[in-house]
């Protein structure tokens, strides 16, 4: 069970080689074959995302939640789903038509990339890059872009004010977020996720940076424009946000993106906080989704306490507070490295 | 190198990410509408990040697409939506004046000409492409901070000067 | 084969666009754009310079970490002139950025 | 300390992530009503009396009937009552203003229907009322019957006991005295004063002062006409 995936990647390598393809075409074929694989792991984990979010957020508030389509509603996603591809797709006459229709694609393509470099398992990644965790922030930065392009297609006044609030957010929380991480990377000594998570085989990085894990908790939050940071969407205020004219298809992309985006960072929390896919008796594939559907579970109960923070709070917030406890953690995890040496202890 | 009908892989890449930057870098000084030019900026330096991946320096190929396509293409159309004025079809065109564009457009000429001259006629190392140290993370790191390590306070110094520079010219000072 | 001197090549090629924008741009902000490409120009060189001149050491990358640094200070001082001036003049063509001429 | 407040938030999701939902399953099960729950208007025709209390009590002219004068008991009869549902706005005005309570709200919500025309309810007068009216006109004759025992009753009550009775029309116990006495000797008189005073009290109470004060008279005269009057009687 433990190498079941790995195996098979061998078997298939292996076959491929025995084809005549050179090497290196087998890997590249194999990478492709890998592609289908996580994507079609991510649809799959997001029509289940959607229901549990559903399902969560009506327990918090007493109700039942969907529970008419298959038992406990379970297909009710499938049906949003099927409903979503058969609408019809407007694209507004003033929009700013090339933009508009390439934003939602360049969403989803960079929140699919973000699982380039998480390890779902013992050897299990789809590239094992030596930056891997650099790779992921600087990938995950790149979303600011699709969403401005969503606003500024749109040309209407919600979307472009969604727009630039979540990108405003999402470069303010982005330097937390990167010093967060910092403090581990200094422990562990590598930007490999693999190494980190080989790093805690002893003791989990969540009980070491404790600091650095509320600081990414919160900084991702904003990332992922969820919870009380839910500013560019934001119903109440800008009618949807940057994802106001979208209808359909379009939409359900920037949907998808979005979950898509949840499950790679709470993975990635997982991963370089929570031991990644390391526990005992089960497989370790199996632990890396547990782990990851754990911190989900801590984002769905964070997004339906809190109501929506003011942006101005929101802004100070990161500038006045997160930065620099995110830096004052660093110096300490710093101190902590070199009284540890002096020690003798590591 | 593998040979795959006349092409390697590293040859092909490299062709795609030199033709999207290329194009992408033609996309910014031609389009007439200034935010598809900063978009094109955008693909490329993403572009130029390809060809960083592909030469083996994965870190400043990460760090290009952080700064340059997070950050700073974020902080160019910011600027452009701040200082837009007209409509968007006609917010980047060139100089009205034709002499002035045909001086540029010589200047360029030139200047290419050149440099293509220069490195054509260049005698380069006959260099197989050698397989790169694999840790340039911990060489660049282990340079900045040894050797280099006035340099690198000097650019933080520099960063801080500048973030504060510009936080003062565009809020503007209060006149007491 | 793919050796240096295509490297170079494209540098020079993105350095040369760059220069076409800067001198034919009336926009202030698309001027500024056109020095990063040539920034990225540059920084293309250093790096293949270092990939196949200075194997083994990373003094090219280290350069190029050292432009693009200063390329973020420039662009943040350089829209921060621009907004500036749009203010005061309430415009960003070049053109109309007399006030120093006579 | 700060934060403390989105701790006790978390808690208190948390509380209630475990609380029994308190979502109604509507169509499969039925909610559970207060008991002054407004839901549709019903009308039981038979206790109305069409006094017009709730028609002229609605704020937007939701009911509205027709009157008909019955030619022989003079009363206003109903013969149609009409609830146009769509305008209700569930005030309640009508039903506190019902004397007899058969207008009212019951607990059926379920209104929904295709059509506009369908909320409308109209009540026509029923056809076994007109006949129940028939037979109440056979009633009258019972009813007279049924008078006439009482007269009957009301004469041997006369009969038995004269005094108790007649304290109730005649003040004096004189003049009690005196009634009796005429009535036991005349029947006819004894018979018209108990039909008076089954149907009519006060008129009974007049005629017999008149019957007391003809009877005085006549005791007068016979006293002063000497034993002529005496042997006429």
């Amino acid at each position: 069970m433990e190498a079941l995936f790995v195996n098979l990647a061998a078997v298939l390598s292996g076959w491929l080689t025995s084809l005549g393809l050179s090497p290196i075409w087998a890997d590249t074929v194999l990478l492709f074959v890998k592609w289908i694989i996580v994507i079609t792991i991510i649809t799959l984990n997001i029509i289940i995302l959607i229901w549990l979010e559903r399902k969560v957020s009506a327990f918090f508030q007493e109700r039942l939640g969907p529970n008419r389509l298959g038992p406990f509603g379970i297909f009710q996603t499938i049906a949003d789903a099927i409903k979503l591809l058969t609408k019809e797709d407007i694209v507004p006459s003033a929009a700013d038509k090339l933009i508009f229709k390439t934003a939602p694609m360049f969403f989803i393509v960079v929140a699919v990339m973000l699982y380039t470099v998480i390890p779902m398992g013992q050897g299990m990644e789809v590239i094992n890059l030596n930056i891997g965790l650099l790779f992921f922030i600087s990938i995950g930065s790149l979303s600011t872009i699709a969403l401005l392009m969503a606003g500024w297609g749109s040309n209407n006044k919600w979307s472009l004010m969604g727009a630039v609030r979540s990108v405003a957010q999402m470069v303010s929380y982005e330097i937390p977020l990167a010093f967060s991480l910092l403090g581990v990377v200094m422990i562990s000594g590598s930007l490999n996720l693999q190494d980190i998570v080989a790093a805690q085989g002893k003791l989990w990085f969540i009980i070491l940076q404790p600091i650095a894990f509320i600081t990414y908790f919160i900084a991702a939050t904003a990332e992922l424009n969820r919870g009380p940071f839910d500013m560019p969407e934001a119903e109440q205020e800008l009618t949807g946000g940057a994802y106001t004219e979208y209808t359909g298809m379009r939409w359900a992309l920037f949907f998808l993106a979005e979950y898509t985006n949840l499950v790679a960072v709470s993975a990635l929390m997982a991963t370089v906080f929570l031991g990644g896919w390391q526990g005992p008796w089960l497989p370790s594939w199996l632990w890396i989704i547990i782990k990851t559907y754990g911190v989900i579970l801590v984002f769905f109960w964070v997004k339906w306490t809190f109501p929506r923070i003011r942006m101005d709070h929101l802004m100070s917030f990161s500038w006045k507070v997160l930065v620099p406890v995110s830096l004052g953690n660093i110096l300490l995890t710093g101190a902590g490295i070199y009284f540890c040496r002096w020690m003798g202890w590591c | 190198m593998i040979e795959f009908s006349g092409l390697s892989l590293y040859d092909a890449v490299f062709t795609a990410a030199a033709g999207v930057t290329v194009t992408a870098a033609l996309g910014v000084v031609l389009f007439r509408n200034i935010i598809y030019s900063a978009l094109s900026l955008v693909l490329a330096f993403l572009g130029v990040a390809a060809i960083y991946f592909q030469l083996n320096a994965g870190f400043l190929g990460v760090i290009q697409i952080l700064v340059y396509a997070g950050a700073i293409s974020v902080l160019i159309i910011f600027a452009i939506m701040l200082v837009m004025n007209r409509p968007a079809g006609r917010t980047n065109l060139t100089s009205p004046r034709t002499r002035e564009v045909f001086t540029g457009g010589t200047i360029t000429a030139m200047m290419l000409t050149a440099l293509i001259a220069a490195i054509g006629l260049s005698d380069w190392p006959k260099t197989v492409l050698l397989k790169g140290a694999d840790d340039t993370v911990g060489m660049l790191a282990e340079l900045m901070l040894g050797d280099y390590v006035v340099a690198f306070e000097a650019a933080a110094i520099l960063l801080l000067v500048a973030v504060v520079g510009a936080i003062i010219l565009a809020k503007g000072v209060e006149n007491k | 084969m793919i050796g240096l001197p295509h490297y170079l090549l494209l540098g020079a090629v993105v350095f040369s666009i760059g220069v076409f924008g800067v001198l034919t741009r009336r926009n202030a902000v698309a001027v500024l754009m056109s020095v990063e490409l040539m920034l990225n120009a540059v920084n293309i060189n250093f790096v293949a310079a270092n990939k196949f001149m200075a194997v083994g050491t990373a003094v090219g990358q280290l350069f190029s970490v050292f432009v693009i640094v200063v390329a973020a200070a420039e662009i943040a001082v350089g829209l921060a002139l621009v907004i500036s001036i749009y203010r005061q003049r309430g415009t960003v063509d070049l053109h109309d950025f007399n006030l120093l001429k006579w | 300390m700060n934060g403390q407040g989105l701790i006790k938030g978390l808690g208190i999701t948390f509380k209630h992530f475990f609380q029994k939902e308190i979502t109604e399953q509507y169509p499969d099960v039925m909610p559970q009503l207060a008991p002054r729950f407004r839901g549709c208007l019903q009308f039981e025709f038979e206790k109305c009396i069409a006094c017009g209390i709730c028609v002229n009590s609605c704020p937007n002219n939701v009911l509205s009937f027709e009157t008909e004068k019955d030619e022989n008991s003079k009363k206003k009869k109903l013969l149609s009552y009409t609830i146009d549902f769509q305008h209700c706005m569930f005030c309640n005005l009508c039903a506190e203003g019902c004397p007899k309570q058969c207008i009212y709200f019951d607990h059926n919500f379920e209104l929904s229907s295709f059509k506009r025309e369908d909320i409308k309810m109209v009540y026509l007068r029923p056809a076994e009322m007109d006949m129940r009216e028939e037979e109440s006109t056979n009633g009258q004759e019972q009813q007279e019957s049924k008078e006439q025992k009482q007269i009957d009753a009301m004469q041997k009550a006369l009969q038995k006991n004269p005094g108790k009775v007649l304290s109730k029309i005649l003040e004096q116990e004189e003049d009690i005295i005196i009634l009796s006495e005429l009535m036991q000797s005349d029947e006819k008189t004894a018979g018209k004063i108990a039909e008076l005073m089954v149907k009519d009290k006060e008129k009974a109470a007049k005629v017999a002062a008149g019957f007391v004060n003809k009877a005085k008279k006549n005791r007068a005269k016979t006293e002063t006409a000497g034993e002529g009057g005496d042997a006429n009687d």
